[in-house]
């Protein structure tokens, strides 16, 4: 394998979250290495989501520090989680309904695009190249994902499965240093969730990308990750790697007493 | 100070009839989720209905007694209105569910011009007196205790406790009838309500029906105060802010924002519309409802937006 | 010919970045711009350019700027008018008090004048919704309303708070007969669509539309709602100032601020809906469906009294007008919710697939 | 739903096609037969001003009707065509443009609205067509030298305004009297409204009363805040400057807040039944301004309707409306249009339809002398009204009536407004106009031509 393990990327300290007097975050604290495929596992209602939300500035913990690449952070917003190279995927397919494939991908490109609108306006010389090359590197991300034949199909037509790779490959666009994917393959039949393991693989291998991921699927989890951390009810059970959190009774007990 | 006070209960008086055509909005925004524009159009055909039958009834059946002829008028407008809301259920209403919040606010614009047109061609468009009887002169009160006397206006008074009493049997409707729980179902969860058993198009009807005859009361309030002609429309305008402010779906929140317009607007105008030339009240309402909006984007009672992803 | 992409291979992404990547489209695009230019000149008489086609072009243009806002950004807006009144009353000061200003420079600071009061009344959207935001834009229109009856130096200190322009030339083009004022409307027209079209097919568009349909999801993708909403209010406004300041210098001469009122917001709204959010061909069918059809209406209908022998008195006849008007509006929503624009693209699939339906 | 979509497409495709039709339509009118001549008429009969915008447009079309059935212009038949505008300014324009060439061109327009005869007063010159303002309008177009084609026949708001503190002075003793006195202007906040403000701060000027300003949206419904403010500043009098609903509203208000019906002085749109009858008791005492003319239920013109139109089925309105404040400014505004016909006749031609640039000549040289008046049947309606190239008013006859509960009645005498305060406006104002269109005034010898 030509990846490697490295330092400590993101690292969250004794982060807790909660709305209105329900706590879906207690006191959680774990790292995530760079390179690493990092899964949080958990029963339902465990916090799973709601910690990528803390990372990426959708929710605001009210306690504790998120620390990226040695900066530290009290709450992130959406808008600095991007620009410092954090994307994600959403557990209910966030994609832009009203748009083609080829547009919500190229909307993972609006950091990088420099245009403004003027320019873009009367299509000058500047937009129209900036244009064509981010098409260039979209259509890469296409061709990674295979997805070719329906690059200008409007999404809200797609099968399911299709539109989780789309919202993949928007996040692709941003061409992250982290990535966040809530339950990547939910929903998926078994053919869908080879290929997809497949695609996960490939980003963390070929592009280096650190990948952050949220599954119900044990077995894709103990296959593809490096390490996992165990929630439920919003507290850390467990943290190892998957043969060390297989072992963990107390992750036993969760998943037996839970409805797995 | 016995100025000031007049112009706070004339505020509120106002402002009570407000909250009326706001509770149009709030009943039917909440059972059906449509933001209903038609409200000022239904208004209007509810008062001319109402205006036209007691000019009429006397000399189709020969009652000379007044009051007979009001309560009969009031009995077929608000079966008109019945009529109105069954109408727009079977040919709008039924045809357009799951539609975005703004294609129905169009339909409803739509509705509104039919509305329009089809009472001005029924009933006329020339001014028509609703005459129930309200006191027009005013009465002095408390001159002993403010130089001048407190004047208060017997018609506004009466018609604000009649608002306060409709407010208050609807509240009841909502709480102790098993419709008005059923409705109050809908308004929570529409695909909820329809799997326990509860006929969503029977409920949109009585919704509308009851938003109609709010209109109606409202219609004729306003038509024995200034005569039903086209202008009454423009009531439901004034009443915009007031659902906003209050929150799209709550019933106190209409009740309490229409007190807070009311007063808001009525205070500006005299205090504040002197110095920049007066005619302040209705961007002043509007502006009001707005800054509140920034610090409770749901309203004063609205439910608070939770965003999941 | 017929209507088929079949064949047309892109070699690169360039030629599939084209505005009209399908060949018979430009034709025909080249063909309505002929029309347009040359055939409707010739053939049109004064009462269709000055009644119709004028006010018709005019309000498509401002129907695109609020579909740019409504349609592509997701926030509905009832409050146009005001933006056209502030294009207007801006570019009606510039106009008088700087000597010599060129109507098309006027027109356009006008417009930029609509996208900075735009911006200030676009802040509320970035913590209000949907109903709650399209009541709080109402805020714009009465206060607007009021400041060109209430301030003079809007008005140039005239006594009733009415104003009027004359005399107007653009590069030396007297802008008299009704053709040339068609002419330069309709050359305003085209080359704000094409911007219109160039901005929607770009970034800023992409941004747009992300925010309209998911706007959690297009935050953490690295678009600020804030610069997307504000933009998309600005260039929204610009487009409706420059359309306020054609209708009142071209078309009213001389206007008060009633020509803005609400009901012409309301009459913008539906047109992009009617028309097709979201579709730039959409706002010019939701302009000719709402100039056109009471216009229609109110000619028609006593010309179909004459034909079964009823005399329609006036009043019968603008009842009728607007009972129909409204009946329309609500069976074209109940029939097809996204326009017409929709519509206009299902027919030319079908078209596409033609003579075998699969 | 498939059935929708055809039926959608069918709807669709007749849209495509009215617009084909739509010129047809109205090029069927065009070309009729010579002697005839074709007026215009611009209406409300729908909307928020309708009642209002109905009697005035029945009397109009009823005294067209009238002389047709006394024999035509001359034995010109006049020709007239209805066009709805609802009171708005572009639905107008749209009507203006429709009408003016048909019936073999326009004679002349009337407008009804402020508003549109802002924007027509732009459109006018270039068709060369007059524009009639019988009591409303741009005050400052009485100046003929720079409005050319503009006609505010028999009185504008700035005569309206000057009258008012006219009679208020009389009513006091004297002008001297009016010192100190307060007065205030509800007004219609439109540039209907707003017209006045500029005479009355003139003569608070002059007079050192205290003018104080009080503004009232469209349509007028909500008025309390505004008689909140009359409550509490207590004004001597209050100058009513409504129109529509909002009179009677104001009436309604006044009565709620205690203000006395008698220190309330309308203009001449401000004083007609549809702002009192609702209003009833309520607004006994209450006063407006009459343009010369006021209910005229015994003028030999009202009978010869009753007779000669609505005798022969042919009423536009109810009966009963014949002879009604608005009835009657409907009427004597469209006989202004035909006596202008008939004084560009007597130049031009008798017996031959005169063009829009004929009926202007005969509008500047209008000599309507109480004979003529008495032959017309206006005897005691109206005074003489006569205009000239630089006068495009003709006089400024007004009086006040005053409501008793049931009906109008007179209650002063002739009024007229001061040349010596409105000439300087008036000129002041034209000419700023004129220098901003670049329009250079006509002088006396060019009127000669």
């Amino acid at each position: 394998m030509a990846r490697q393990i490295g330092e400590v990327i993101l690292d969250l300290q004794n982060v807790s979250l909660s709305f209105g007097g329900v706590n879906a975050l207690i006191d959680i604290s774990f790292d995530v290495r760079e390179h690493e495929v990092r899964a949080i596992i958990g029963p339902n209602g465990a916090g799973k989501s709601s910690m990528l939300n803390v990372i990426n500035g959708v929710y605001r913990p009210q306690a504790g520090e998120i620390i990226l690449r040695g900066e530290h952070f009290r709450q992130m917003n959406p808008y600095k989680a991007a620009s410092a190279g954090i994307a994600r995927t959403f557990q209910n397919i966030a994609l832009f309904k009203g748009m083609s494939v080829l547009d919500n991908i190229m909307t993972g490109r609006s950091l990088k695009m420099k245009a403004n609108i003027f320019q873009q306006a009367f299509r000058t010389g500047v937009a129209k190249r900036e244009e064509l090359e981010h098409r260039a590197k979209v259509e890469e991300i296409i061709d990674f994902l295979e997805i070719q034949h329906i690059r200008k199909t409007p999404v809200g037509r797609l099968p399911y499965g299709l539109q989780k790779r789309v919202d993949l490959a928007r996040a692709l666009a941003m061409e992250p240093q982290i990535l966040l994917l809530d339950e990547p393959m939910a929903g998926m039949n078994i053919e869908e969730k080879q290929d997809m393991s497949r695609f996960i693989l490939d980003v963390n291998d070929q592009m280096g990308t650190t990948i952050v991921l949220i599954e119900h699927d044990m077995g894709v989890v103990m296959d593809i990750s490096d390490r996992v951390v165990v929630l439920d009810y919003g507290k850390k059970i467990g943290d190892g790697s998957p043969d060390e959190v297989r072992g963990n009774p107390e992750v036993i007990s969760a998943y037996l007493g839970a409805s797995h | 100070m016995g100025f000031f006070l007049e112009v706070l209960i004339g505020g509120l008086m106002t402002g009570m009839l407000y909250s009326l055509v706001a509770l149009g909005f709030v009943l039917i925004f909440k059972a059906s989720g449509v933001f209903n524009f038609a409200q000022g159009a239904m208004v209007l055909f509810a008062a001319l209905a109402m205006a036209r039958f007691s000019e009429w009834i006397p000399g189709w059946l020969g009652i000379a007694n007044p009051v007979v002829a009001n309560i009969l008028a009031f009995i077929i407008a608000a079966f008109i209105m019945f009529l109105v809301a069954w109408l727009i259920e079977r040919l709008v209403l039924r045809h357009l569910v799951n539609q975005e919040g703004a294609t129905l606010l169009m339909a409803t614009l739509g509705i509104a011009y039919f509305i329009d047109g089809l009472g001005q061609t029924v009933f006329g468009s020339d001014i028509y007196k609703i005459d129930v009887g309200m006191p027009k002169e005013p009465v002095m009160v408390l001159q002993d205790v403010f130089a001048g006397g407190l004047l208060i206006n017997k018609e506004d008074f009466i018609a604000a406790l009649v608002a306060a009493l409709l407010v208050a049997a609807l509240a009841l409707f909502f709480q102790k009838t098993s419709t008005g729980r059923a409705l109050r179902a809908v308004a929570d969860d529409h695909q909820a309500a329809q799997s326990i058993g509860i006929p969503l198009n029977r409920i949109w009807v009585i919704v509308w029906t009851v938003a109609g005859i709010v209109a109606l009361v409202a219609g004729i309030i306003w038509g024995s105060k200034m005569g039903v002609q086209f202008s009454l429309v423009t009531v439901a305008l004034r009443a915009l802010p007031v659902v906003i402010l209050g929150g799209l779906t709550s019933v106190p929140g209409a009740i309490i924002g229409g007190l807070i317009i009311g007063v808001g607007e009525k205070m500006s105008e005299v205090y504040l519309g002197p110095l920049v030339g007066g005619g302040i009240e209705i961007w002043f309402a509007y502006m009001l409802a707005l800054v509140f909006l920034l610090f409770r984007p749901q309203g004063l009672f609205g439910e608070k937006i939770i965003d999941r992803v | 010919m017929i209507y088929r992409e079949n064949g047309q291979f892109k070699t690169s992404y360039a030629a599939d970045q084209q505005i009209f990547p399908i060949l018979q489209d430009r034709w025909a695009i080249l063909g309505i711009l002929v029309f347009a230019f040359v055939a409707v000149p010739l053939l049109a008489d004064e009462y269709l350019f000055r009644a119709i086609l004028i006010p018709f072009l005019i309000l498509s243009l401002a129907a695109l700027g609020v579909n740019l806002l409504v349609g592509y950004c997701g926030q509905i807006t009832l409050g146009a008018g005001a933006f056209m009144a502030v294009g207007a009353y801006a570019a009606y000061n510039f106009f008088v008090r700087v000597d010599d200003m060129p109507l098309l420079a006027a027109l356009l600071l006008g417009g930029a004048t609509s996208a900075a009061v735009g911006v200030v009344f676009g802040v509320p959207s970035l913590r209000v919704r949907g109903l709650y935001l399209a009541v709080a834009t109402l805020a714009a229109q009465f206060f607007w309303d009021w400041a060109f009856l209430r301030i003079k130096w809007f008005t140039n200190d005239s006594s009733s708070g009415s104003v009027s322009v004359s005399n107007l030339s653009a590069f030396g083009w007297d802008l008299e007969s009704p053709t040339d004022v068609y002419l330069f409307c309709l050359l305003i027209l085209v080359v704000f669509a094409l911007l219109a079209k160039n901005m929607t097919r770009g970034a800023i568009g992409r941004q747009w539309m992300a925010i309209r349909d998911m706007d959690v999801a297009a935050e953490v993708i690295g678009i600020r709602p804030m610069y997307a909403k504000l933009s998309a209010f600005a260039v929204s406004s610009f487009f409706l100032g420059v359309a306020g300041g054609l209708w009142g210098f071209v078309h009213l001469g001389a206007w008060e601020p009633a020509a803005f009122s609400l009901d012409r917001s309301f009459q913008l709204l539906f047109m992009v809906i009617i028309g097709g959010l979201g579709s730039i061909m959409g706002s010019f069918f939701g302009a000719a469906f709402i100039v056109i059809l009471p216009i229609f209406l109110n000619q028609m209908l006593p010309w179909l009294g004459d034909l079964v022998g009823v005399s329609i008195s006036t009043a019968g006849v603008s009842h009728a007008e607007i009972m129909i008007f409204g009946a329309l509006i609500v069976f074209f929503l109940i029939v097809e919710p996204h326009g017409i624009a929709r519509l206009w693209s299902t027919a030319k699939e079908k078209l596409r697939l033609w003579p075998f339906p699969h | 739903m498939k059935l929708r979509k055809y039926a959608l497409a069918v709807s669709l495709a007749a849209m495509g096609l009215s617009f084909t039709l739509t010129a047809p339509v109205h090029a069927q009118a065009k070309g009729k037969q010579a002697q005839e001549q074709f007026f215009p008429v611009l209406v409300y009969r729908t909307g928020a001003y309708a009642p209002n915008g109905t009697p005035w447009a029945n009397g109009f079309v009823d005294y067209i009707k009238l002389v047709n059935a006394k024999g035509g212009i001359n034995g010109v038949t006049a020709t007239f065509e209805e066009c709805e505008t609802g009171y708005a300014t572009d639905r107008s324009v749209e009507c203006y443009e429709r009408l003016k060439n048909k019936g073999g061109g326009a004679t002349a327009f009337q407008s009804l609205s402020t508003g549109a005869t802002f924007a027509l007063t732009e459109k006018a010159p270039v068709d060369k067509i007059p524009l009639i303002t019988a009591g409303y309008g741009r005050s400052e177009s009485a100046n003929g030298a720079v409005f050319t084609w503009n006609f505010p026949l028999l009185g504008t708001y700035w005569v309206g305004a000057d009258v008012l503190i006219q009679h208020l002075a009389k009513k006091e003793g004297g002008f001297d009297k009016l010192k100190g006195k307060k007065i205030a202007l509800v007004y219609h906040d439109s540039p209907y409204g707003k017209e006045p403000i500029a005479l009355l701060q003139e003569r608070a000027k002059m007079h050192g009363f205290d003018l104080s300003l009080l503004p009232v949206a469209h349509p007028g419904v909500e008025q309390k805040a505004t008689w909140l403010q009359v409550r509490q500043n207590r004004p001597d009098y209050v100058l009513l400057w409504g129109w529509g609903v909002m009179n009677s509203t104001a009436l309604r208000e006044a009565q709620a807040t205690g203000y006395p019906r008698e220190k309330m002085y309308g203009i001449w749109w401000a004083g007609a039944e549809p702002d009192v009858k609702d209003v009833g008791e309520a607004a006994k005492g209450y006063n407006a301004l009459t343009l010369q003319h006021g209910v005229e239920l015994n003028a030999k013109v009202t009978k010869d309707v009753l007779a000669l139109v609505h005798g022969k089925g042919q009423g536009t309105g109810p009966k009963d409306e014949v002879g009604s404040v608005l009835y009657m400014r409907g009427l004597i505004s469209a006989m202004l249009g035909i006596e202008g016909v008939k004084q560009a006749q007597e130049r031009y031609g008798k017996g031959k339809t005169m063009t829009g640039e004929q009926v202007r000549w005969g509008l500047e040289n209008l000599d309507l002398t109480q004979q003529k008046l008495d032959g017309l049947g206006f005897a005691g309606v109206m005074r003489p009204v006569s205009t000239s190239c630089l006068d495009h008013m003709g006089s400024s006859w007004v009086r006040v009536h005053t409501w008793n509960g049931s009906k109008w009645e007179f209650s002063s005498d002739w009024y007229q407004a001061d040349e010596k305060i409105i000439r300087p406006m008036v000129m002041h104002a034209s000419l700023k106009y004129a220098e901003e269109k670049k329009i250079t005034p006509r002088t006396p010898e060019q009127c000669k031509q």
